[in-house]
């Protein structure tokens, strides 16, 4: 058994500037934040960002001005509002954005994750979002073409093989054996395709653990580069079963989202004024908060 | 879906919403024993109304993941683990939107939109300002994908002149693009089927494909329709009126689905 | 909710002969025995079979006649012996048979259940496999193709949706909402890409418990079409967590299927001699055989 | 693997079965850290041995969809629930096949041949008699995907003449196919890169791609290898011995990994 616990400062370490990243987080549930944190403040600059459906840590990425090139399914933070920072930056064009749909992102994730240099789909097709593929910088990602036995139209999609792939889990054990609570979207495709995988895990259990319910296993350790253990990592989104979602710290979040200076002054608070992921715990209320936050073990929230 | 108040008398009957008609409305385009895939907000209420009354084997999916699920408490949105409780399934994207919709087995779509035109396409991209300055909003996230692949799309909206134009601003999901059929489209799906808006229920021409007037919510003139709508509709000789929900589909909406009014309001 | 358990001659009265059916077996576990045999019970012909690694199940329909083509990855029942009845039928050509490997016909049920006409695949390729497909009855189902982003050499495959997929499966509600314990070959991809899909299930469950872990859920309820409720209905093949497999029982099956003539006394005894499965279970030793098969519930065996 | 008993004098150290020397060296040729599909018996011994000496490290898969299996139990094949214990993931083809050994993450490919010919082609699905006639066996299963994918394919068989033909019947797993490059293949994996029988470990020619002999098994003449092996072998000027297996290798196969003999005989 491998040991790969490592802190998260370690593993940022390791990750380059102008790295391609895919954020296993969607809208408000399992933000990789302790992660994307530490990219800030270690300033990791001109990353290609992807993700299925952008959520906060993605937002966070942008609003910072490291990611220069963002390939996304779609992007929300639920009723709490959109993601201002990447509206923002794709309004005054100061990032190179693809569009792509759940389903197609998720493809491109699967066609990496099997090792196929590309998939077929039929979705995009007759839309705006294929012609805007085909003009700009996806246009090396798509292709029309039929099928060879039924002579379909379809769209062929080109693998998406991220240099690092990032996942928030409830349970992993030191060797990176993962077990994932409630939906998973596009987790498992991501992760598998990436070229490195990380997980940050909620809580390390023993690999005995693993063995009781090995049908649980998500993403098998052998895959695992490096186990981040950090509690409550991504604050203030949700993790099914383990904290609800911090709808406070949210609504703080996209007010100062809104405008670029006073997303300056929630990163000076929040992330720069931090030392590291407990400190940021602390300013979000600490133990008192985050046992308001628990989970309910019968309803996961 | 947050309301606010336009310039038009929506809600002519003082002791029911519009929303709630829209959610009636909605649930009865849904079939016993379909198979659907719902987004947030209304689209979720009316297929939980359909399901508690004339639909009750009406399989619900959303594409996060998730089966048939029974939420105890009102989810903010699809990533809220109240949505998560009580499901038949957990999976992700691959099961729902490829093993389930691109598969071909998913009866219909039931979606909002930022704006939908006269052929039924549906932008949830981005908004052109007068002033020509674009703001991108959300993408497409599941919607190009239910718009293509379901066997008919459902679409619930407010019903506003800017919401409802000759032309979406971006083509983020096909309808019946240029009002080509499905098949010239190379689409699989059968394309919008209805639009259900707080004005009226809107259908599609089978032969032109644009939008056509089925039915005026009670109280609606057809003046303020037309006022409202950003594009011409064929409006039938005789316009039916929208049936209002029953008192029990009320009490259901009102004391068991959206007792809070997150998305009644 | 809908009620689909039904009996498994009404459920074979469904399924016309000349249909392709996908079984869910592996060697010699979890195979549909209560189904195929009444499959030849009721003499249903002509039918084209398709699985991944080909078990006991095939075999007996194939001994029996009733299979015109045989689409497999393989097949073989472990140390108990070769698929004799299968091989017979190729050795003699009386069977159209399209080879694959493991992977290539799981690719081939994936697309299935994606909905996808074809698949690529770097199997296959500088192999014999692939020319005799290339050069019989497989020949509309293989194309050799470049990737358009890379140019790299690939097979693509059409995709498998065979008319009813048969799965054995421990656990499953009354509506068809399935869990598989322990490995899953592809019954996952080939229940999926089945325009019918009926499971036989060892135990009924009542929803809830579905509901207590439905991440456990690999075949959802609204994808299926009956569940048959048969204890031991896999017999003599093993059901992990349930029984073992019936070693004596095997044992006696590969010595019959040897021989044609032997094989038919092997049908008379086993298939045709009983009436329906729970009569079957008597010849293989009732209650007290069924008992001493019964998995350790640590082992799962 | 059945022994049966040919026509050369396999076992010239009465302590040491020709299969443990085989399970040492195939051991030796997986090192530590390494991910490996192995197809059951020998190839799983092997594997187990350098799992609990060298290569604690070692992934293990298996294309049923079973990883890092701990058996109690000596299973009689890839479907025995005896291997499925105290796995640490269960999934299926797709994940393994597909997410492992099709992604490239695969080290090596360890299994058994009915036949092998002088580059390294691999049958596992038909044999011709004398007579010309055919006898079908099992096919393929995984075999082609592990030896058209695997980084390097490790081979172990029996070594008698009819096993190694210079042209096997039937070519269902791509080794240096007529000599060629894997790139002239279109290939991705390395190929075959050992054979390990019970006379000898062999090799593969950097140029030529064919069969050399890499060291001989103690007390087994060159001469009997030559007159049990169908085709002409590179053979080195100075040949190696293979080493033997050690005293605790030796205790680790009886005592721990095979004690009953199932696959040792």
């Amino acid at each position: 058994m491998v040991d790969k616990v490592k802190s998260v400062s370690e593993v940022v370490r390791t990750i380059p500037s102008g790295s391609h990243i895919a954020l296993g987080g969607f809208a408000i549930a399992r933000n990789l934040i302790a992660v994307v944190h530490e990219l800030i403040r270690q300033q990791k600059r001109d990353l290609t960002v992807s993700q299925g459906v952008v959520g906060l840590d993605t937002d966070l990425l942008v609003g910072a001005g490291l990611v220069r090139h963002l390939i996304m399914g779609g992007g929300s933070l639920d009723r709490f509002g959109p993601v201002h920072c990447v509206n923002r930056a794709r309004d005054t064009k100061s990032l190179h954005c693809e569009d792509y749909t759940s389903l197609s992102i998720c493809f491109r994730y699967l066609a990496g994750a099997l090792g196929l240099s590309f998939i077929p789909v039929k979705s995009l097709l007759a839309s705006e979002i294929l012609e805007r593929l085909e003009a700009g910088p996806g246009a090396e990602n798509v292709k029309r073409s039929k099928c060879p036995f039924t002579g379909e139209e379809y769209v062929l999609l080109r693998a998406l093989t991220p240099d690092v792939s990032l996942v928030h889990v409830q349970i992993a054990d030191r060797e990176g054996n993962c077990q994932i609570n409630g939906p998973r979207w596009e987790n498992e495709e991501q992760a598998k395709a990436g070229r490195r995988l990380v997980v940050v895990a909620e809580e390390i259990v023993p690999t005995e653990y693993i063995q009781r319910s090995p049908e649980r296993t998500i993403i098998p350790g052998h895959r695992v580069e490096a186990v981040i253990h950090q509690p409550f990592g991504a604050l203030p989104t949700a993790v099914f079963g383990c904290y609800d979602y911090d709808a406070d710290h949210l609504r703080l979040y996209v007010e100062h989202a809104k405008e670029p200076e006073r997303f300056k002054e929630y990163l000076k608070a929040f992330v720069f004024g931090c030392h590291d992921h407990w400190e940021y715990l602390e300013k979000l209320g600490g133990l008192r908060r985050v046992e308001e936050l628990r989970a309910d073990p019968i309803l996961g929230y | 879906m947050k309301v606010t108040e336009g310039t038009k008398s929506r809600n002519t009957l003082p002791d029911i919403r519009a929303t709630e008609i829209m959610a009636a409305a909605g649930a009865r385009e849904l079939h016993d024993g379909e198979v659907i895939i719902v987004g947030l907000g209304l689209p979720e209420v009316a297929s939980v109304l359909a399901k508690r009354t004339h639909a009750p084997r009406l399989t619900a999916l959303l594409e996060i993941g998730v089966m048939n699920p029974a939420p105890r408490d009102t989810p903010v949105g699809l990533a809220d683990s109240r949505i998560f409780y009580r499901a038949t399934c957990w999976s992700g994207f691959l099961d729902v939107m490829g093993m389930n919709l691109h598969r071909g087995i998913v009866d219909a779509g039931f979606l909002g939109a930022l704006e939908l035109d006269r052929y039924g396409n549906v932008n949830t991209t981005l908004l052109k300002q007068e002033s020509g300055k674009i703001r991108y909003v959300n993408g497409s996230a599941g919607g190009n994908d239910v718009a293509s692949l379901a066997k008919r799309l459902i679409v619930i909206m407010r019903h506003e002149k800017r919401k409802l134009p000759l032309a979406v601003a971006h083509l983020t999901s096909p309808g019946f693009v240029d009002g080509r059929s499905r098949e010239e489209l190379n689409l699989r799906g059968g394309g919008p089927s209805r639009v259900i808006t707080d004005m009226a229920v809107l259908g599609f021409d089978a032969k032109t494909h644009a939008v056509s007037l089925l039915s005026l919510h009670p109280g609606i003139r057809l003046e303020e329709l037309v006022e409202n709508t950003g594009f011409s509709l064929h409006i039938p000789n005789d316009i039916p009126t929208t049936p209002l929900p029953s008192a029990e589909e009320l009490r259901l909406l009102r004391e068991e689905i959206d007792p809070k009014c997150v998305y009644l309001r």
